[in-house]
């Protein structure tokens, strides 16, 4: 069980945190715009966008895997403008491994932002204002900092399923080894063949690692930000 | 030609304010009882109001006059504003929080400086949180006084402070007045404070000038 | 008296046409028939945790023996099923090449395959490319799946022209079609075995004869399985 | 597809509301203490409470839906102890589908909770405390009311992972239809039939409905909460 | 045996408070300049900070004794609070504000009359966020006076209101004292206050008293 990780193992995990955190990164801007947005404005069409938001959690990761190939394949409009124009493709890729994570991590991500710009005192942006600090200005200096909590939860949740994110990866991604095989599809691939449970368990012990990594991150930034008001 | 004219009109659910000065003076203090709408119509001369109508010109300047579309937003209005409750950033240090609007004024004080006015030299790392009432309150003075305002709305300004830091303020923001001939509203209840700041007094009640 | 109902676990690829013949057994004898799908590892691992199965049906051997062997089934009562075959899909609009593998082989594009290491299907795909000579060259063109159905989709959306798959799961796709069905000198011996679980060793043998019979052979048939004859 | 819904899919669709219901009541007691003690108490064993409540995230829902059924299977401790003293059977039942969502449901319920517990000023529970409540009326009459917007969004997060759990109910539960076979269980079923694209397309559509829903209600009662305080 | 003994040791990071006062009068105001400690000392007898050495005696009867154990948790001290800044609970109306102390008290005041103590008559159904500053203040005198606590601490509770309303808020609060025998301790600036309701002036400078 403390014999070193194989070259299989380690090609797995280097992938999956590749995908987890690219899926991080992609996620990350956009959902602090939503989520500020959310909690901040009143538009017609709002419960549209927070239903698409969290589609993904509603779904069968298996379906939202086939809603991302019918429109990002290689036939699908937006999969076909990509190859044309950029010549990316993203089904059998390891990017395709990421958007799928980064669909399925977007509710998670989104949810803690807002609700931590909701929780924000309107008062302390309305004092911005009055020292001269435009809108935008007032979101990065004041309001964004303010709501860091809620950044670093909605990170750690969205890390943490896009390194978990399965159904949807398999079936848009497929389970291409050394490309698209992350963690928990090789663990899945590995519970399908009889015998495979010493190499699954392996591979779980491996998630429950990076995981609790991720989780001593988050809670020392997260003890930095609460000290720092107190 | 120096003065301060304005006339604004503003809703909170019940209340309704209703007010017109014309003051030859461009220092003026508010006085009336609580309730009397005093905070209302300062944070609708600031911008903050976003239903008020308001009417504002300043030394013979219009600032706003929502009626012709002047009506500039609160961060362009030059309007500074010190607060009823303090309002520090939590996230920021004192001298963060101070100098917080440097950036988007053409002639700020150096922190040290609008730190001084309040009698908080070396202060500058201390956690807001950290600070004691009346410490809290002289940071935020400090704040809205850094970026030289064309305007200087006070609420309270010295509430909480002994007679002899109150005496070393007012005695500060006087002369910062002198000097530089900042317009400035005071509200405030302390008849020595208006008498010294202030050439011009209008007194609320139930949201119209008595 | 009303006989309680059966529960059989079961490979996904089956749920059709167990379906259906679970419909005409109630009709025959009353009796109701619940089916839990799943895939076929899955499907074993509940049966060794205590699922509460009256009989089970698997896509491949090796998990059978190892219920057999853990004592999770009733050694006598298991049997082979169903035979299956391979056949290379492309899309229905597809053009016909005359060996699609080997114009695969020098043109571009991929070929969607289960997992071998963990899907019966795509297991008995590489038996079949290796026998071929193909394994080598086709390797790195490669889409593997974690399961049939996944091969299926990657060929409907176009993201591999062609996929290897059992013949019972390109039937009743009208977007898909078979280019190949290899023969029978080189299809591997895909077989389905069934058994009763201890639970169901009384209740559930007439179910296990009807799945050998006729009218559940007909069915079977309809969904591309090749009944195995009973001895 | 406006077609009137067939009792098969009647029956999944109801079976899945009852599955996500009690998953979501099962869970959100916990999940409010769990937040609370994560927010306010520092505590030895406080990150593997935290990697405890958050491997479900990271884990392939396969994987939790096995170690389920390891733990409470009929031939695992604690379900061969439920089944000895309460008659209760949790694998292959509705009941055990509900146990599998809750457990998928809980790091999402979690989280948001502590976020708003975290950003409660304690100046207010200070206050109660002043006026004689002790800490448990605090609790109940302050800071739970004030966490009660992180309370919608973690119920709303959770309800519809629960609602939208496949990997671990099928693992954990099975499909059997009308027992165990919920709906995003059903899509995966129907899915796998050659054809079945039809089929899954329509349970697909009533997923969304339901969570828009869900989605809507939430809205409201955020709204109330959030004007309450204006 | 009346009157007010107590030593307090407590430390906020770099200040320190070092105070004893043993006084005949039940009634006691703290006066100092602004961060003199006068917030931290009221903290340290309402149990609010958790690491505070503190000796309380009201007449004559140990209410807290940290050296001996006897250190009962905020909640069961029986000591009311008028904190310096408002803390009204948001989410409450203001009536189930005042009323937040009733059901642990043995013979809480009526909502109404708490509010009447404090002019507020007719705001039960208010939000707090919709009080001016003067209101909100006056709210929290009415919540901590309405459990009749045994020893009422007030920091400056009537900063910010003019003088008619703080004269008025004085006499309620002087009759209040008079019938009930409550021992009180002020943190004011304001002279006439503290003459009018205390009996004990007792003046802090960076932390000690002077
Ligand atoms: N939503 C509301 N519904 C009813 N009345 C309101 C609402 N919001 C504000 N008011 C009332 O408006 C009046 C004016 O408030 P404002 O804050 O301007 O008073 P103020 O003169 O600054 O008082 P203070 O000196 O106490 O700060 C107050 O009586 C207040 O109760
Ligand atoms: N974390 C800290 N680090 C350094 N000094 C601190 C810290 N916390 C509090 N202090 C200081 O302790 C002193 C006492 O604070 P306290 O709030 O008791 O003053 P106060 O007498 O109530 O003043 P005010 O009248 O302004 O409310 C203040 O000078 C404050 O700056
Ligand atoms: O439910 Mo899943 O999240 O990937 O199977
Ligand atoms: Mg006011
Ligand atoms: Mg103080």
């Amino acid at each position: 069980m403390i014999a070193p990780l194989s070259s299989f193992e380690i090609e797995a995990l280097t992938l999956s945190l590749r995908v987890a955190s690219a899926a991080l990164l992609g996620v990350i801007v956009p959902a602090a715009a939503l989520g500020w947005v959310l909690a901040r404005k009143r538009f017609a069409g709002k419960w549209l966008v927070e239903a698409m938001i969290n589609l993904p959690l509603v779904l069968p990761p298996v379906v939202v895997g086939l809603v991302l190939l019918t429109v990002f394949g290689a036939r699908g409009p937006v999969g076909r403008a990509l190859e044309a124009m950029f010549g990316v493709t993203l089904a059998f890729h390891w990017t395709g491994a990421a958007v799928a994570a980064a669909v399925m991590a977007l509710p998670l991500v989104v949810r803690p932002l807002r609700l931590a710009f909701e929780a924000i005192d309107p008062h302390l942006e309305q004092a911005a204002a009055t020292l001269g600090a435009p809108p935008w200005q007032v979101f990065v200096r004041v309001s964004l900092p303010l709501a860091m909590p809620g950044l670093v939860s909605g990170a750690l949740l969205g890390f943490a399923r896009a390194f978990g994110e399965f159904g949807a990866t398999i079936t848009f991604a497929g389970a291409i080894s050394g490309e698209t095989q992350t963690l928990p599809v090789a663990i899945y691939i590995a519970l399908q063949r009889a015998g495979g449970e010493g190499a699954a368990f392996r591979l779980a012990i491996l998630s429950i690692v990076i995981s609790v990594v991720a989780l001593f991150v988050t809670e020392a930034i997260n003890r930095r930000l609460l000290e720092r008001r107190r | 030609m120096s003065g301060l004219d304005f006339r604004v009109r503003a809703r909170r659910d019940d209340f309704e304010l209703d007010v017109q000065v014309q003051a030859a003076s461009s220092t003026l203090a508010i006085v009336g009882r609580s309730g009397a709408g005093k905070t209302t119509l300062l944070q609708a001369l600031a911008g903050l109001a976003p239903r008020a109508e308001v009417r504002l010109a300043v030394d013979g300047r219009a600032v706003v006059d929502t009626a012709t579309r002047l009506d500039p937003p609160a961060h362009a209005r030059g309007v500074g504003y010190v607060f009823q409750d303090g309002r520090l950033f939590p996230h920021l240090s004192v001298g963060a929080n101070v100098a917080f609007g440097a950036r988007y004024a053409a002639a700020p004080m150096s922190t040290a400086e609008a730190l001084a006015l309040v009698d908080l030299a070396g202060f500058e790392d201390r956690r807001p949180r950290s600070l004691s009432g009346g410490e809290a309150r002289r940071a935020a003075l400090a704040r809205a006084l850094l970026p030289r305002p064309r305007l200087l709305l006070l609420d309270e300004p010295f509430t909480g402070l002994d007679d002899e830091r109150r005496a070393r303020l007012t005695g500060n923001l006087q002369r910062l007045r002198d000097e530089t001939g900042v317009p400035l509203i005071l509200v405030s209840h302390d008849a020595r404070d208006v008498e010294q700041l202030t050439d011009h007094v209008v007194e609320l009640r139930d949201g119209r000038v008595v | 008296a009303e006989r309680p109902p059966l529960t059989v676990f079961a490979a996904a690829s089956l749920s059709d046409a167990l379906g259906e013949i679970g419909r005409a057994w109630e009709d025959e004898t009353g009796q109701a028939v619940r089916f839990s799908f799943a895939a076929s590892g899955s499907v074993a691992r509940q049966i060794e945790a205590g699922a509460p199965a009256d009989a089970v049906v698997l896509a491949d051997r090796p998990w059978m023996d190892r219920l057999s062997d853990a004592g999770r089934i009733e050694r006598d009562s298991r049997i082979d099923l169903l035979r299956n075959r391979l056949v290379v899909i492309a899309r229905a609009d597809a053009p016909d090449m005359g060996d699609p593998l080997s114009a695969l082989a020098e043109g571009q594009g991929r070929v969607a395959i289960g997992d071998p290491d963990s899907v019966p299907a795509g297991a008995y795909a590489r038996e079949w490319l290796q026998g071929r000579g193909l394994w080598e060259t086709l390797q790195p063109r490669l889409a593997t799946a974690t399961d049939v159905r996944a091969v299926r989709t990657f060929v409907q959306r176009g993201e591999a022209p062609l996929g290897i798959v059992y013949r019972s799961d390109a039937e009743g796709t009208p977007d898909l079609r078979v280019l190949l069905e290899p023969p029978a000198a080189e299809q591997p011996d895909i077989v389905y075995p069934a058994a009763l679980t201890p639970k169901g060793a009384a209740a559930a043998r007439p179910f296990l004869e009807y799945l050998r019979g006729p009218r559940a052979g007909q069915i079977f048939r309809a969904h591309g399985f090749e009944p195995v004859a009973a001895p």
